[in-house]
């Protein structure tokens, strides 16, 4: 055994990319537990084949996840892979463009084969590896054979061996980035609890790749990133479709009501629903509809009904549920409806990341139609996010979205976990006097008040005919209609009045406001402190709250020679900004279905203040 | 206060006018529910009555209760949604032809697999009403309506057999212009637990007058009219004619045949029968051939446990199982580590 | 018999009103008929109660028509009425409003009895006529009794005989407005041709309404609105529904190929599929199907058949329709989608005018989903907007949204028929030659081929997936997604490529620029010209095209210190608009259910260029 | 060149991988439709395949004829679209138990009865596969699922009792592990003049693995299928057992009793009848009540006008009374007058 020098360095993107069934997801998923664990701080972002289980080999079947680990507070997964994990021609073909010049790319030689080159689209009998000696480290591992190698005297089948042949690679990962693999073997047991030669054998093949990499004489030395200071506290890793979940059971709790959802399945938001399915002793109701109309009318039924209501669903859903939304926002019922994006449109790309169903949620309604837009900025950040939408809901009587995404969904980042008594306080009541009942009475929010089936004297009909104010009576005569427009405009105005002044980071005016919402976040972030540090006077706001946009932001807009809006869009936000402020705004838009780069963004950035966008 | 005692049929009309056309059917509708509602022993507040849209679906307006209407098709999901979040409440859903069985035919559906625990009144006027008189999915082929000037040529859907298929759980017919029999089925389907899908013949005067005038015509009507009872034949045109099975051919079959006192030649009527296909029969006579009379009052009604029920049920034994959830525990679940202050190496808990 | 002086008068505005049952409508359109045949230029305006048949003599059951005849060219049914007939209280309590000063209110004096007040929501035994007398000039004519009178000798039933009284009204009118009574008397005829009993009656009552106004000495004189200027050619009254349906059968007439229409019922666009369905002999199918969905569903698969297709809603329906139109918009299909705009949110006020769903049209689809938008401005316009929105659809081989409201779909106007050469020609062309054939190869406006199943060779299959331009497989992959979605952008684009130079009415620089669409065409061109001879330097751009909008637009605003956007909505194009060109617009919304006064808006155009606003 | 006659299997398969997984039931049925196609003489460009949105619905992309994969549960609407605009094609429709019976239920439902000249597969794999497994509407009780994890609530479906309710004019089951039996009920289909609706059991072996398993195993397989043939008795186990309708007791029952070669008391199957009853009944066997066997072929063939049919005679029918639509004459129709150059009054015309 040799010892290698250990080389530090500040932060590592690795990507794990091979066939759907070659346990891409679970190799990420522990190689970032470790790393977690030990004390990096972490961004991860998966990525899903269209396909549930394409023919194996194929382009199509290729299933990727992509971690990063740092010494620094982190915010995004990387604009570029240190080490490719390729384990077969179709996943090196698709993914080493994204590997920067003289990175590391592993490949298990044992599938680059004839046969495995022609489903990948090369010539069967093409040399691939050898060109791109030139520009990366490529290091040829027998990764299949070692495997089999290994497990040679258990009594696995053939196809069970070769099915551990993941583990391999991540054991020779951790042995080149020292890590641990305790965190790994503890969770194979538990794992495999009821079939303990699963267990062994892939510990025994995870130890055989580390030791591989201590056997073998190609590193000069092995990398350390080490510890990063990370604010204390008790942390978790978590995607953002599980925090949204608990934000849900978590504001559920909070207003002590019991919490129903009314979803149909759909790709990338199907895990909440799944995800609150196991928390029927937290007084959870799921529903699994029919439809995403289906959906959306029984939350709203049950919200009639007293309860914590919500829908959750992805683009083309929305086009569904549009119908009721505004059914909502005009019978004046909290629902909270969740919108985790992917890219569109119609079918799309359902698989991939996007931002294009903010002008769809904002106005895909008739009529004049207002109401509330929360967006969630990282995975963890969904907690939060959607305990706001539910506390706007249920404060100010009206349907609420969440807007989310797939990076946020199935990504994944450490959680600080919150203080119980830190969570927000949520006011909620219902109306029981039956002597002072009026449907569309208001308060000073111009929140009706919510007074549930059950109740005696309070009887009284909703629906979707324009009704006047304070009683509740249908009314189609004009002033009535123009007075109940202005009051629904000005109750989802009356959301900002109730909004702490508006976060700035970095400085608070200077030459460039870099403004954002959702996803980008991470990405906006490390572009702005890469300006801060380069001496830019740069600040960022990034937005909760969509609509209504928050009071001070004109004003503080004001402050910056240029706005730069960044979207995974073609402009959505930026036109609604520009409309309100009359800023000539520089847009940055990308629709190719990835994050921002922040080497893309800091560049561009640089020509705006320079002058030259 | 013991509320329910006291409650009249005053209670349950809304204050301000019923717009619907005078003459239309609905309005016997709205009275025979008003009627019966207070003699249910159910506190007024726990009524919900939910609609979609259409002359019918005006319902909830002139009903005192509380009240949706909703949008077109949808009610179904709002009434369950109510029933899920509440199971006390006795939830009533009103439905026209065209909303719950040509947009919403799909929410129908599920709704009655599901057999959510709701009375569905659908008012089949065999026309699209506030729209002004287009075909609906009951309009008879041929029909000429403003879309179909040359007649309609949609086969029409029989909302008893669509029903029996979906899985409902109750499934009964009755007509707005027999108050007294509505009245009784609307009773029975009050203390049917599950979705008690009553299809109601009810007449738009204005945009499809007499469509159901053989039923109520003096000449026809007997012979029309085929009304159900459970454990009796199945007789009609005042018990001189009744309807056999007749198995003497290769495929079982159908037939009309005198009635002279033997009733054992007869189908007797169970509604209870756990097998759909006897009712499935019955609600096809007439409809499907109109050489025979078509069946009123309850077609099938069996016992299955209500969705809501189960929903509950699993709830509860969730709780059991695990205890009353604590937020605490959820969110600090899984993998967690913690970061000391103190001590400064990171630490799995 | 006197004879009276005739006073002569630029214009008059009427409004006929009554319950349900009285017929206002066809004595609206009566008075319509007949003076435009005299040589007036009109407007018409019906205004519909939602009820189908509400108890008579309630205010929920009150039906009214207005109708405007000229001397001088107009383009608005009057903001003021001049002559107000109220068939009963509650017509009278609904609509005395709108009467000016000193205007004449003819009432049925029969009706006006305790029942009928009560019924209106007044005091049963209320004088309410008597404090009119104060501020307009009532005559109070025994409607019903001589109308019953006129038939004492008929065998008519009783009910049959009082139905008549609206033509005692119209004949009324007709004598105080010097109007023949032929074209009625002729109408009258063919309408019963069965029953010419009912035909008499109707006439005789007609005559002894004109005669009682000769009879009566209530009148120093009477009224005549002289012919009007009115550009040569043959006229016809038609709706903004009949002359949409006239337009889709001639742009089917014009590219040689059948209309297909899948629709549902829904105020108030439904008239247009009843319109078509009378054109089988054009080769015309309609479709009525079970919702809106299947109505485009069915439309698209008609449309990739080969036929022109169309499918009509209002905005409940385009909710439910914008999951398709985002199909359509995504494997470039042909299909033009009507929207004719009703007051909203939710059902709202179904049979209302509002051009609130403008914003859903242009942006209610997940995903970058780029449509392009015509408005029609008028009943007769709606002809050439709906050849417009075929020719693009079919050209540039995409949906296309077609904007009504109900102000235009039920509002009438006479019709300068169009010269049949003069129709615009519509290039089309299906792709027949297999060994060319690639679905998503381009020409050079970006539409694809459009080839029929049937085509030996051309044999593709489309979809909602995103897929590679040329060969139309399905794609994924980051660069095919952002090519796309500029190709589907730039598509878009490229239609105004193809306009004509845009009109400007009035100045072509200066003080301000009134710009609209849709069905405030009129209130802005009579206050234009309002403006015009008041010496302001004004124009008026009223657009066909809103999304593109016209190339030179930016330009032409230019050339105005201000812009003015009246719009029926909150400023929806306004937004637009805005967000596009940073001009600090002045925006007039206005949310009542009604069309603009032109006396609100040159108000309002006036303070803007005093510099008040 | 006559094109049909030298088509084979080959000229039907799209070029490009085929994305199911490995051991997917779909295989088999893809493999099936490209084995008939040939033989129908038809066109190969006058097959149109349209499909909505699940595994399944990614049939058309392998299908080297005309094809549209269209949005989730609208495949029928896109389908009877491209029939009613042209009649001459082929149009085959493609749809999942969640497309078609989920969210697209009503579609189904209305095509049926429309009988639009349609050939519908609904492959039943009691899953959504595309999802990643969740219940489906066919899904039995008690099922558990990501979604349902202590059993789903709801009720199945049965598609078959579903389109005969429906008023389909066709309806068959057949089984993907079974290519021959499929291949005749998909000749059967196509010869067939309207909707015919195909419930195919498919297994998907990632989500649902064995969900058909009683009715391949060989211990079962005979006792579990019920293979119908027009014109004969409901005989299945060997020819040993056969079905009866009982009319002894008060209301008829089915059992099932040995056979011993005397085939009267037995129940023939009669696809043909008019009354939809026998078929409602054979295709509630073993699905209702899995002590009997279930039906697998064709259960209901029957001849009805279709919707393009009418559609097309009727318009025919308005062009020979009116002629052929004028534009001019339509155009200058109603009331119109003329303000001329010349004569300066307007006149009438
Ligand atoms: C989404 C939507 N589509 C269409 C309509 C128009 N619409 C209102 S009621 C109705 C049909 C009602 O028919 P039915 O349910 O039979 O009720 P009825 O009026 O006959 O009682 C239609 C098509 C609507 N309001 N919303
Ligand atoms: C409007 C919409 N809602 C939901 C989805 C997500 N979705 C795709 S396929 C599917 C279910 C498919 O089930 P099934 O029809 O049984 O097909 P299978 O995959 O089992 O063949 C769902 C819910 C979608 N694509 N579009
Ligand atoms: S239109 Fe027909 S159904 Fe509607 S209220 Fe009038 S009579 Fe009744
Ligand atoms: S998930 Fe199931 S149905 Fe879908 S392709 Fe895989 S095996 Fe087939
Ligand atoms: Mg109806
Ligand atoms: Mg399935």
């Amino acid at each position: 055994m040799t010892t290698l020098n250990k080389e530090k360095l500040d932060s590592v993107t690795i990507r794990f990319v091979g066939d759907s069934g070659d346990g891409m997801q679970l190799t990420g998923n522990q190689f970032t537990s470790t790393s977690a664990m030990f004390g990096n701080d972490i961004s991860t972002y998966p990525n899903f084949p269209a396909e549930i289980r394409a023919p194996q080999g194929t382009l199509a079947g290729v299933s990727g996840f992509q971690i990063r680990i740092s010494s620094n507070q982190i915010h995004t997964p990387g604009d570029e892979l240190d080490v490719l994990v390729a384990m077969n021609p179709a996943a090196l073909k698709t993914n080493i463009a994204d590997l920067k010049q003289n990175g590391f790319v592993f490949v298990n030689q044992d599938d680059f084969n004839p046969t495995n080159l022609a489903k990948a689209g090369y010539d069967k009998d093409a040399d691939i590896l050898t060109p791109l000696k030139a520009k990366y480290r490529v290091v040829e591992v027998p990764l299949s054979a070692m495997t089999v190698e290994t497990l040679k005297d258990t009594n696995l089948t053939a196809k069970d061996k070769e099915r551990c042949k993941n583990m391999f690679a991540l054991g020779l990962m951790y042995f080149i980035y020292n890590r641990p693999s305790d965190v790994t073997e503890e969770w194979l047991r538990t794992k495999f609890k009821k079939k303990p030669e699963l267990a062994d054998a892939n510990i025994k093949v995870l130890k055989a790749g580390y030791n591989f990499g201590d056997t073998i004489e190609i590193f000069q030395s092995t990398f350390e990133v080490p510890k990063a200071q990370i604010k204390p506290g008790t942390y978790r890793n978590i995607t953002g479709n599980e925090s949204t979940a608990l934000g849900f059971v978590a504001a559920s709790k909070i207003m002590n009501k019991d919490l129903f959802i009314g979803s149909y399945p759909i790709t990338p938001a199907t895990e909440i629903l799944q995800e609150l399915a196991k928390y029927k002793h937290f007084g959870v109701k799921t529903f699994q509809a029919e439809d995403e109309i289906a959906g959306i009318g029984s939350a709203l039924g049950a919200s009639f009904a007293g309860l914590l209501a919500i829908t959750t669903t992805s683009g083309p859903g929305i086009a569904l549920k549009s119908e009721f939304m505004n059914l909502a926002m005009i019978t004046e019922l909290p629902i909270v409806i969740c919108d985790i994006q992917r890219g569109g449109p119609s079918t799309g790309l359902p698989t991939k990341t996007e931002q294009t169903d903010l002008l769809q949620v904002m106005f895909g309604r008739n009529g004049e139609s207002p109401m509330p837009i929360v967006a969630a900025r990282s995975p963890s950040d969904c907690f939060a996010a959607a305990i706001e939408a539910c506390r706007i809901a249920v404060e100010h009587m009206t349907p609420v979205v969440f807007l989310s995404d797939t990076q946020i969904a199935i990504g994944s980042e450490p959680w600080l976990l919150p203080n119980l008594d830190a969570l927000p306080k949520i006011k909620v009541e219902h109306h029981t006097d039956a002597s002072t009942f009026q449907p569309y009475a208001r308060n000073e929010l111009l929140a009706r008040p919510w007074a549930k089936p059950g109740t005696p004297g309070c009887e009284h009909t909703l629906g979707g005919l324009e009704k006047e104010n304070i009683t509740g009576k249908v009314n189609l005569s004009s002033g009535v209609h123009e007075e109940m427009t202005r009051i629904r405009a000005k109750k989802v105005e009356n959301v900002a009045r109730q909004l702490p002044a508006t976060e700035i980071f970095g400085e608070k005016s200077g030459d460039l406001l870099i403004l954002g919402w959702g996803s980008t976040y991470g990405s906006i972030r490390t572009t702005t402190e890469k300006l801060l540090s380069s001496g830019y006077k740069v600040g960022q706001v990034h937005l909760r709250h969509l609509n209504p946009m928050p009071n001070d932001l004109g004003a503080i807009a004001a402050k910056y020679k240029h706005v730069m809006i960044p979207e995974l869009n073609s402009g959505q936000f930026n036109m609604l900004f520009r409309a309100k402020f009359l800023i000539d705004t520089k847009a940055v838009n990308q629709i190719n279905t990835k994050p921002f780069n922040v080497s893309d963004l800091t560049r561009i950035a640089e020509e705006i203040i320079g002058g030259k966008r | 206060m013991n509320a329910t005692q006291q409650l009249t049929k005053k209670d349950f009309i809304a204050e301000g006018d019923v717009k619907w056309c005078p003459g239309c059917g609905d309005y016997s509708i709205l009275s025979s529910v008003q009627t019966v509602l207070p003699t249910l022993g159910i506190p007024k507040e726990e009524f919900v009555f939910i609609s979609g849209i259409g002359c019918s679906s005006r319902f909830p307006y002139y009903m005192a209760t509380y009240g949706f209407h909703t949008i077109h098709g949808r009610a179904p999901t709002v009434a369950s949604g109510v029933k899920m979040a509440n199971p006390k409440l006795s939830v009533w859903m009103v439905t026209g032809d065209g909303d719950g069985l040509s947009i919403g035919a799909n929410h129908t559906m599920h709704m009655l697999r599901r057999n959510m625990d709701l009375k569905v009144m659908l008012f089949n006027n065999r026309i699209y009403g506030l729209t002004k008189g287009q075909y609906s999915p009951t309009s008879e082929q041929g029909k000429v309506t403003k879309t179909s000037l040359m007649g309609s040529i949609d086969a029409p859907l029989n909302p008893v057999s669509y029903a029996i298929a979906s899985g409902a759980t109750f499934v009964a017919r009755t007509s707005a212009a027999n108050p007294k029999h509505m009245q009784e089925v609307l009773n029975a389907a009050a203390a049917h637990k599950g979705t008690a899908f009553i299809e109601i013949f009810q007449n738009c005067n204005i945009f499809n007058d007499g469509a159901f005038a053989k039923y109520l015509n003096k000449e026809t009507k007997d012979s029309e009219n085929l009304v159900l009872e459970a454990g009796k034949p199945l007789l009609f045109n005042q018990d001189t004619l009744g309807i056999v099975l007749d198995t003497s051919g290769p495929s079982p079959e159908l037939k009309v045949e005198e009635y002279k006192g033997d009733s054992s030649r007869f189908i007797t009527h169970n509604p209870n029968a756990d097998s759909t296909t006897m009712a499935y029969l019955i609600g096809q006579l007439g409809i499907e051939d109109p050489s025979f009379p078509t069946a009123m009052g309850i077609i099938r009604q069996v016992s299955r446990p209500t969705y809501d029920e189960v929903l509950y049920a699993q709830e509860n034994e969730a709780k059991a199982k695990k205890g009353e959830g604590s937020l605490k525990e959820l969110l600090y679940s899984g993998e967690i580590w913690t970061v000391g202050a103190e001590k400064n190496s990171p630490e799995p808990v």
